[in-house]
């Protein structure tokens, strides 16, 4: 069981508390009838599915109830980071090269 | 007293005799035995047969690594369980046991038949044969072998025993109770960090149970043990024994299973029987100590032949010998201990057999001082004897060729080939390990968890170095939780240090290729199996474990892995590293499915939520079905009534006077703020712009995919407030949704969502005389301005209410919520009020049909998931001129626009029967299989009402097809059914206006 | 290749088993093949053995990052069946079934096909409406699949707990009976076997760095941890990595990888004579020709390629077949472990062409992939042969996500009200 | 509806609390102070804080959501509706959404252990949290060293004492 850092409550959590929400900054297009349909496809369906640290949506759904952006690598499960949704998406390439 | 107990000797009992039986045999017993050593006091060594050949076998260790000697135990009716290790169960009164895998009896095997054809029974053999004739494979050849293998019976009776469930968090815990796992325990403990301190065993103290001859600090072993016991009780470490650590998990959650009452003679009344503790420590330190190899070589398995330190162990916890003249074999120094404890104890030593040419000197001196006999640089290559080791026969080994061999008269063997650090918890967390070539094993390497290893458990031997060990992990581990202990340092006398050499099959001068040398013993996969199995092209250990399934056993690979592997590499001719380990899987040993329950059994298994209403309808003799996480009420059968009939009744009442129904278990959400209405447009297809306050109006929502996701009627109650209802399984499902795009795509919108769902009890009226009901009741509502589809707050029978004015049965209808605490009052209010129009209750069968004969889809039933509004027939329901809502753009994707989808339709059989809900709808009823089929019946019903069965069904491009007839085959003939509306009753909708 | 049967065993019986030489060969790559695939397991080694049996390509490797069978074919619950609903489904899993049927004479090797029969529980109205859609659609289908009274079920698997106070009592049951298991490791070792036989390269411990695509775009081999491989043809049969590969490709794929996790009881003597799922109560569960009770559980939340899976699911995997099986509760739990399974949005495969010129993929199998092995492996040999879809494989498409015209098997047992 | 008492042994109290008004306020940062001035009641920025004041008290839940109880809502939503155009929120009423348990007694921690994950123990004396027992979410106030409140929502309230009847049992069973 994961622990995961909720960025709003300020504590770090049992898994059991949060519930997975995918793969994070895939905002909704502001005009989706704008879109070809293999755009829209992209936004529906397409996913980075990254091997290693991977951007991914978590909600506190029995705690704070606020959805929030974490980084994981996915080989080891470990996150790397959490931040509140709409916080930019972090530039992980120091961390990297630190690895 | 058996010769082979010792007055006095060991930790247990001596005044606390306790009988079991063992194959219907009753045998005396010691408290504090296991079942092992008793029978092995009582001088039987038979215990079980092995997996394939049905070998007889004895206990080869003292541990919870036992491959051998697995018994039946049980407890009375439904306390029956298989394949438990004789030397870890231990003995309780009336503990009854039973030998397993031999028919008809231990001593006289009719499986052991396949221990003749050997031969035939080689690594992979299966793959290879059975295969012709093929019918044969079902019918003989599988159940051969199924019945062949197996170990064990299964129970075949409810359990009745409670199983329990606990978190624990705590700063350190400390896998382990040896010398090592103490030593860290004694320094944490004065950091004031909270302390655990878990081992799988009765008692703490690891193997210096087994070693009371050793002096720590000053004091005799045991002496020492207790005092550091007292010690850790003082600074209120929690120990915990017969508690094993099952399972290593992400970030040092790890598994704990604590066994509670199996040892006990009358468990306490409601005492769970184990408990599954699921530990988070920010600190771990793994001290689970060395496991001790077999030697391998021919007849390794005979009853008698067994591991020296657990002869040790038997002895000198147990007060046992395991025999008069044991011989003693090994690679190691510490099998020499045993030798002389043993000796010391009035065994005759037959002689040390140590396949090592040069031997320390004291052990030369202990030996000689015993008299005993040392053969140094000696292999064996054989054992004597049916049920029992009667002799070992011996060659010198010189220059690497092979002596002659004599045959040495025993009555036990003790083997020793070294020792292997248990990895098993290191290795659940994907720590890497690194070969010691010195050593001939894995060390434990990277960690990936904050953790330390200590002791045997990463290649010490000996007790200073141990406690040593233990005293720095504890250090590290209190400093990583940025506390401080004071070191220290533990005085060791009259140590055991020791080394050894390992080896694959030992030297013999037999043919390899006959010699029956085991590696693991329960699966009976032996030397020549593994050198077979790289013979023909499996490369990695894994490749061989899955060929020969050594390893596989219930001790996972404790006794064969190393071994195994030696053999393999030597066979592949690479280093040990090159050929690499399998995985330790968790758990470290077999674990009941209770303790994973849990308390999630019975009526717990989970959560069953009920209405406020829900008592009322049990006293009724409602019959109930479960809805997602709900129970609803089904129908309220009538005495002799079926489901059918009450069915019937409850429609027709409905439909021609009054019926009512607890709809307390749709979702409620509350939608409150200035950017309510636009939130809405967004969401749900439908536009809500022009919604008055006061009316209401059927939602649907989709997924972005446009497929149908959700429905419900809901109401405004003011400019800044929707009351909006989900279907009852949507309920989490839908406000998770619209939280999600709140939050994280429409952060800007003023307007805030609340769940109040059990806020509120609603109940529906319906029929033509619902408002006679409803209306004396209603204080607060100005009629006049109530036409269907309103919505206003009232009270209700004096309670404050929620009314909806709506329908889903066609009938006029309405929906009163109430604060769920008055649920109940207000049904009772109903129903009295409901009295002189003969109310009836009705379930959501009912349901079902009214709303059905109206055409009212159900999400789930004639939605599928892939199903569009357009599809459904609710195009009405968009919001044309809206720009944007949930799942609109993908209702212009080609193949949701293109023809031939499945569109919701009416079907009328042409015969009057009822259609089967499911069956299918093809064009061409005499088309060969596969047949081409154009959809399928959604919903099917008697409808009381209409006198005649209704079905709705989806329908290739079937809005184009009514008044068409189509076909569907049933198995007892074809059904023709004519496409027709999905409005059955009232098209007009008159009854509405009423 | 030595021929196995009762008399070559007895014959090397007699001899000390001194004649059987190595199953396959463990090849080195060549500089250049007609046709790469890219994943040893049952899919991959089923495609290159159609490949050079039904098409007479033998220029083949298939090259694995570790030991072949060692993903999610060596770690699978070995259920195989076919009873799906919707006709594209069930064609292709039936066309697998027939192959399975005979796949031990085929191929020269016992896969213990074992026909128990698999039979889905159904717990409440929906399951009921559900599971009769099922049937009355196999029916016409021509796949096996009927219904059962839950007295029927319980006398078919006589563990089974239909006490009407059950939390989720069982209403009836679904049992198709020709379906049942397989001996997972051998699937793979037999195509193996017979693969290279016919002469494909088997690269083992030789990981995929890189597709190489040429100035025209179309595929020209893979770079791998053992140099550049020339490659006229490259297929992607990776399972859970294949999101990894494919990107190095350019193609981007409606892909996610889960950690699932499955287990096995202590072996006990037999007891428990069919396969039974429950997707209401998460239960899926069979014995083996060993003994042991193989149990299945759901995927974690989150994805993840760590091969590791959480307590709390299996706590709950467990309490389910405990709650559907009380006579279970105090058999033990002897080994567990995890895989990586990768889920499409509608749950169904992508088998066949890409974008890509002489690049093809097989994935998504989600949980159901071992089931598929021969069908998936047959199918995708003709399209990469051919460079056309089979009629069987033709609907999944990677087109469909674009289209709309999606396969959703767990969509048409959603339920609601 | 009545309190029901419960003879249990003094190592552990289950009472199940008479309901009293609970409502949810959602409003966001700039209008908290506004809100607080309507209802009289201080409302605290970081989560699990609470406060109290003349019977009304206050749990922040999120960082926009507080928990609201007082004897009695109408004044409260009154009050605050006064200056809804100016502060928009939302204060729903949600006092039959949960009822509350009191638990107390030397082995509480050990009774909530059995099914929260979190650990409790860690939880400050006066302060709150949402989380979750066994499958059901919860509101946990910790009012002393072995005294706490739980909201449970009502149709899990079974589940949940059926739970913590088995719990009981169990520690009464001493093993």
């Amino acid at each position: 069981m994961l622990l995961i850092h909720c960025p709003y409550c300020e504590e770090t959590l049992p898994e059991l508390e949060f519930a997975y929400a995918g793969e994070a900054h895939i905002a909704r297009p502001a005009d989706p009838s704008a879109l070809s349909d293999e755009e829209w496809r992209d936004f529906l369906f397409i996913r980075t599915n990254a091997r290693g640290p991977h951007f991914e949506r978590w909600r506190h759904i029995h705690g704070c109830a606020q959805f929030f952006n974490a980084v994981r690598d996915t080989v080891s499960d470990r996150f790397l980071m959490t931040y509140k949704a709409g916080a930019p998406r972090p530039d992980l390439s120091p961390k990297e090269d630190a690895e | 007293m058996s010769r082979y107990r010792i007055a006095g000797r060991g930790r247990v009992d001596h005044g606390a005799p306790i009988s079991f039986t063992f194959d219907g045999k009753t045998y005396p017993g010691l408290r504090g035995d296991t079942v092992a050593s008793a029978l092995l006091a009582n001088g039987v060594h038979l215990m079980g047969r092995s997996f394939k050949y049905h070998r007889p076998r004895g206990a080869v260790t003292a541990g919870s690594e036992e491959p051998n000697a697995l018994i039946g135990t049980s407890r009375g009716p439904g306390r029956f369980e298989p394949n438990t290790r004789a030397t870890v169960q231990e003995l309780r009164k009336g503990l009854v046991t039973e030998s397993q895998n031999k028919w008809p009896r231990l001593s006289f095997d009719i499986g052991a038949i396949n221990d003749r054809a050997y031969m035939l029974f080689s690594a992979g053999f299966y793959y290879k044969t059975f295969m012709w004739p093929k019918s044969f494979w079902d019918k003989v050849y599988e159940p051969f072998i199924r019945s062949a293998a197996g170990l064990g019976k299964s129970p075949t009776e409810a359990d009745p025993d409670r199983y329990a469930a606990r978190y624990l968090h705590t700063d350190l815990l400390i896998v382990g109770g040896g010398a090592a796992g103490i030593a860290a325990a004694l320094v944490a403990a004065k950091s004031g960090a909270r302390v655990v301190l878990v081992d799988e065993n009765p008692e703490l103290g690891g193997a210096l149970l087994s070693d009371p001859g050793v002096t720590v600090e000053g004091q005799p072993a045991w002496a020492w043990l207790d005092a550091s016991l007292a010690e850790l009780r003082a600074h209120g470490v929690r120990l915990m024994t017969r508690t094993t650590a099952i399972g290593y998990y992400h970030q040092n959650f790890v598994g704990l299973c604590e066994r509670l009452t199996d040892h006990l003679d009358t468990p306490p009344a409601n005492a769970p029987r184990e408990r599954m503790w699921r530990v988070r420590a920010d600190q771990v330190v793994l001290a689970q100590g060395a496991l001790e190899k077999p030697l391998v070589f021919d007849g390794n398995d005979r009853p008698g032949v067994m591991l020296a330190g657990a002869a040790q162990t038997y002895l000198n916890r147990y007060g046992v010998r395991v025999g008069d003249n044991p011989a003693v074999l090994t690679s190691h120094d510490s099998a020499w201990y045993a030798a002389f404890d043993l000796a010391d104890a009035g065994s005759r030593i037959a002689a040390i057999i140590d396949t090592r040419s040069e031997i320390r000197a004291d052990l030369l001196d202990a030996a000689r001082q015993r008299g005993i006999r040392v053969l140094q640089g000696h292999t064996a290559t054989g054992t004597k004897g049916r049920l029992r080791i009667a002799s070992v026969r011996v060659n010198p080994l010189r220059g690497g060729t092979v002596g002659a061999g004599r045959e040495i008269a025993c009555d036990a063997l003790l083997m020793s080939g070294g020792w292997t650090p248990s990895l098993h918890l290191f290795s659940h967390t994907k720590g890497s390990l690194a070969w010691d070539a010195d050593s001939n094993t894995f060390l434990p390497d990277r960690k990936t968890e904050a953790c330390q290893i200590a002791g045997a458990g990463r290649g010490l031997w000996g007790y200073a170095p141990v406690l040593a060990d233990g005293v720095a992990a504890g250090l590290a581990a209190v400093a990583a939780l940025s506390r401080s202990a004071g070191a220290r340092q533990f005085a060791v006398a009259n140590d055991r240090p020791g080394s050894g050499v390992s080896h694959t099959e030992l030297p013999t001068d037999r043919s390899p290729g006959k010699a029956k040398a085991f590696v693991d013993f329960q699966n009976d996969v032996t030397a020549k199996d593994l050198r077979l199995a790289v013979r023909e092209g499996m490369r990695s250990i894994e490749h061989v474990k899955r060929y020969t399934t050594n390893g596989m056993a219930t001790d996972q690979g404790k006794m064969s892995n190393i071994n195994g592997l030696m053999i393999a590499a030597d066979a592949l001719a690479k280093a040990p590293p090159q050929v690499g380990l399998t995985t330790f899987r968790p758990p470290y040993t077999p674990t009941s499915f209770g303790a994973f329950a849990g308390y999630l059994r019975g009526q717990t298994f989970q959560l069953t939520r009920k209405t406020p209403i829900d008592p009322w309808a049990e006293a009724q003799g409602a019959v109930f079905e479960p809805v997602a996480q709900w129970r609803r009420a089904w129908y309220f059968p009538k005495p002799g009534e079926d489901m059918h009939a009450a069915v019937a009744r409850e429609c027709l009442a409905t439909r021609a006077s009054v019926g009512i129904f607890d709809a307390s278990t749709l979702g409620k959400i509350e939608v409150a703020g200035p950017d309510a209405v636009e939130f809405m447009n967004r969401m749900y297809t439908n536009p809500w712009t022009k919604l008055a306050p006061g009316r209401c109006r059927y939602g649907l929502l989709l997924g972005e995919d446009g497929f149908i996701r959700d429905d419900g009627v809901i109401g405004r109650l003011a400019n800044d407030l929707f009351h909006v209802t989900t279907t009852t399984g949507g309920a989490a499902r839908v406000l998770n949704m619209m939280e999600d795009y709140l939050q994280t795509e429409w952060p800007d919108l003023n307007v805030w969502l609340t769940s109040t769902t059990e806020q509120w009890a609603t109940v529906a009226l319906n029929g033509p005389n619902a408002l006679a009901v409803l209306k004396p009741l209603v204080e607060g509502l100005d009629w006049d301005d109530f036409p269907h589809m309103s919505v206003a707050e009232c009270t209700v029978a004096g309670l404050p209410a929620r009314l909806f004015r709506l329908s889903f049965t066609g009938e006029v209808g309405f929906e009163v919520n109430v604060p769920a605490r008055h649920g109940l009052a207000l049904w009772t209010a109903l129903m009295d009020a409901g009295k002189p129009h003969d109310i009836c209750p009705y379930g959501t069968e009912t349901m079902h049909v009214l709303r059905a004969e109206k055409g009212y889809i159900i999400v789930g039933q004639d939605t599928d998931g892939t199903v569009t509004p357009q599809d459904a027939g609710l195009d009405w329901a968009i919001g044309k001129a809206k720009p944007d809502f949930v799942g609109k753009r993908s209702l212009s994707r080609p193949d949701i626009v293109a023809g031939g989808r499945k569109q919701l339709v009416g079907l009328l059989t042409e015969d009057g029967s009822r259609l089967e809900e499911g069956a299918q709808i093809v064009l061409d009823p005499n088309q060969p299989l596969p047949m081409k089929m154009v959809g399928h019946v959604t919903s099917s019903y008697d409808s009381a009402s209409l006198g005649h069965p209704i079905a709705m069904a989806v329908i290739e491009g079937g809005h184009d097809r009514m008044g068409e007839v189509v076909h569907v085959p049933m198995p007892d003939g074809v059904k023709r059914a004519r496409i027709t509306s999905t409005v059955f009753y009232d098209p007009s909708g008159d009854r509405l206006k009423a | 290749m030595t021929h196995f049967s009762a008399m070559s065993l007895l014959k090397n019986a007699l001899t000390g088993h001194k004649g059987w030489r190595e199953q396959w060969p463990d090849s080195q790559p060549k500089q250049e093949y007609d046709v790469v695939i890219v994943g040893a397991g049952g899919h991959g080694l089923g495609a290159a053995y159609y490949l050079a049996k039904e098409h007479g390509i033998t220029n083949v490797a298939v090259i694995d990052k570790g030991w072949l069978g060692g993903g999610n074919t060596g770690r699978n619950t070995t259920i195989i069946r076919s009873n799906y609903l919707y006709d594209e489904s069930a064609r292709l899993f039936d066309h697998a079934l027939d192959l399975w049927d005979n796949l031990s004479q085929e191929l020269n090797y016992n896969v213990m096909y074992s026909k128990r029969g698999v039979m889905m529980l159904a717990h409440n109205v929906p399951d009921v409406q559900s599971f009769q859609r099922h049937i009355h659609a196999n029916r016409l289908n021509g796949v096996d699949n009927r219904w059962l009274s839950k007295e029927e079920a319980k006398a078919f698997c006589p563990p089974l707990n239909i006490s009407p106070d059950a939390r989720y009592p069982v209403m009836g049951a679904a049992l198709q009976m020709r379906a049942g298991t397989a001996r997972h490791d051998a699937v793979a070792w037999g195509y193996a076997r017979a693969a290279a036989a016919r002469g494909v390269d088997i690269i083992q411990n030789c990981p995929v760095t890189a597709i190489r695509r040429g100035p025209d775009g179309a595929v020209i081999g893979v770079d791998t941890a053992k140099g550049f491989i020339r490659a006229k043809k490259v297929a992607v049969s990776a399972a859970g990595h294949t999101s990894v590969v494919m990107d190095s490709a350019g193609v981007r794929m409606p892909l996610e990888s889960y950690p699932l996790q499955a287990l096995v009881s202590e072996p006990v003597k037999p007891i428990f004579p069919c396969v039974v799922m429950s997707n209401t109560v998460h239960a899926y569960i069979s014995q083996s020709d060993k003994g042991e009770l193989v149990i299945g559980s759901g995927t974690d939340q989150y994805t993840s390629y760590s091969q590791r899976g959480g307590l709390p699911l299996i706590e709950h995997t467990v309490a389910a077949i405990c709650e559907v099986f009380p006579i279970f509760t105090r058999m033990r739990m002897l080994r567990k472990w995890g895989g990586i399974v990768d889920v499409t949005p509608d749950r169904s495969a992508i088998l066949g062409k890409t974008p890509v010129k002489g690049l093809y993929v097989n994935c998504g199998w989600g949980t159901g992939g071992f089931k598929a092995t021969p069908g998936a492996a047959h199918t995708l040999a003709w399209t990469v042969a051919k460079d056309e879809p089979h009629p069987i494989n033709a609907p999944f498409t990677l087109e469909r996500f674009t289209t709309g015209r999606l396969i959703d098997e767990a969509a048409a047992a959603a339920v609601a009200h | 509806m009545t309190t029901q008492k419960h003879d249990f042994s003094a190592a552990l109290q289950i009472e199940e609390l008479a309901p009293s008004a609970r409502l949810s306020l959602r409003v966001r940062p700039q209008h908290r102070a506004q809100l607080a001035r309507a209802l009289g009641l201080d409302l605290p920025v970081r989560i699990g804080d609470r406060t109290a004041a003349d019977g009304r008290e206050a749990l922040c839940l999120g960082p926009d959501e507080w928990l609201i109880l007082a004897p009695e809502a109408s004044a409260l939503t009154a009050a605050a509706a006064a200056i809804y155009a100016t502060a928009p929120h939302s204060l729903t009423e949600i006092s039959d959404r949960e009822i509350t348990l009191r638990l107390s007694g030397a082995s509480v921690l050990d009774l909530l252990a059995t099914g929260c994950p979190r650990d409790i123990a860690a939880l400050a004396e006066g302060r709150g949290c949402r989380t979750v027992f066994d499958s059901a979410t919860v509101t946990i106030w910790r009012d002393g060293p072995t005294a706490f409140r739980m909201d449970v929502w009502r149709s899990f309230l079974p589940h949940v004492r059926n739970l913590m009847a088995l719990a009981e049992a169990e520690l009464a069973a001493g093993l």
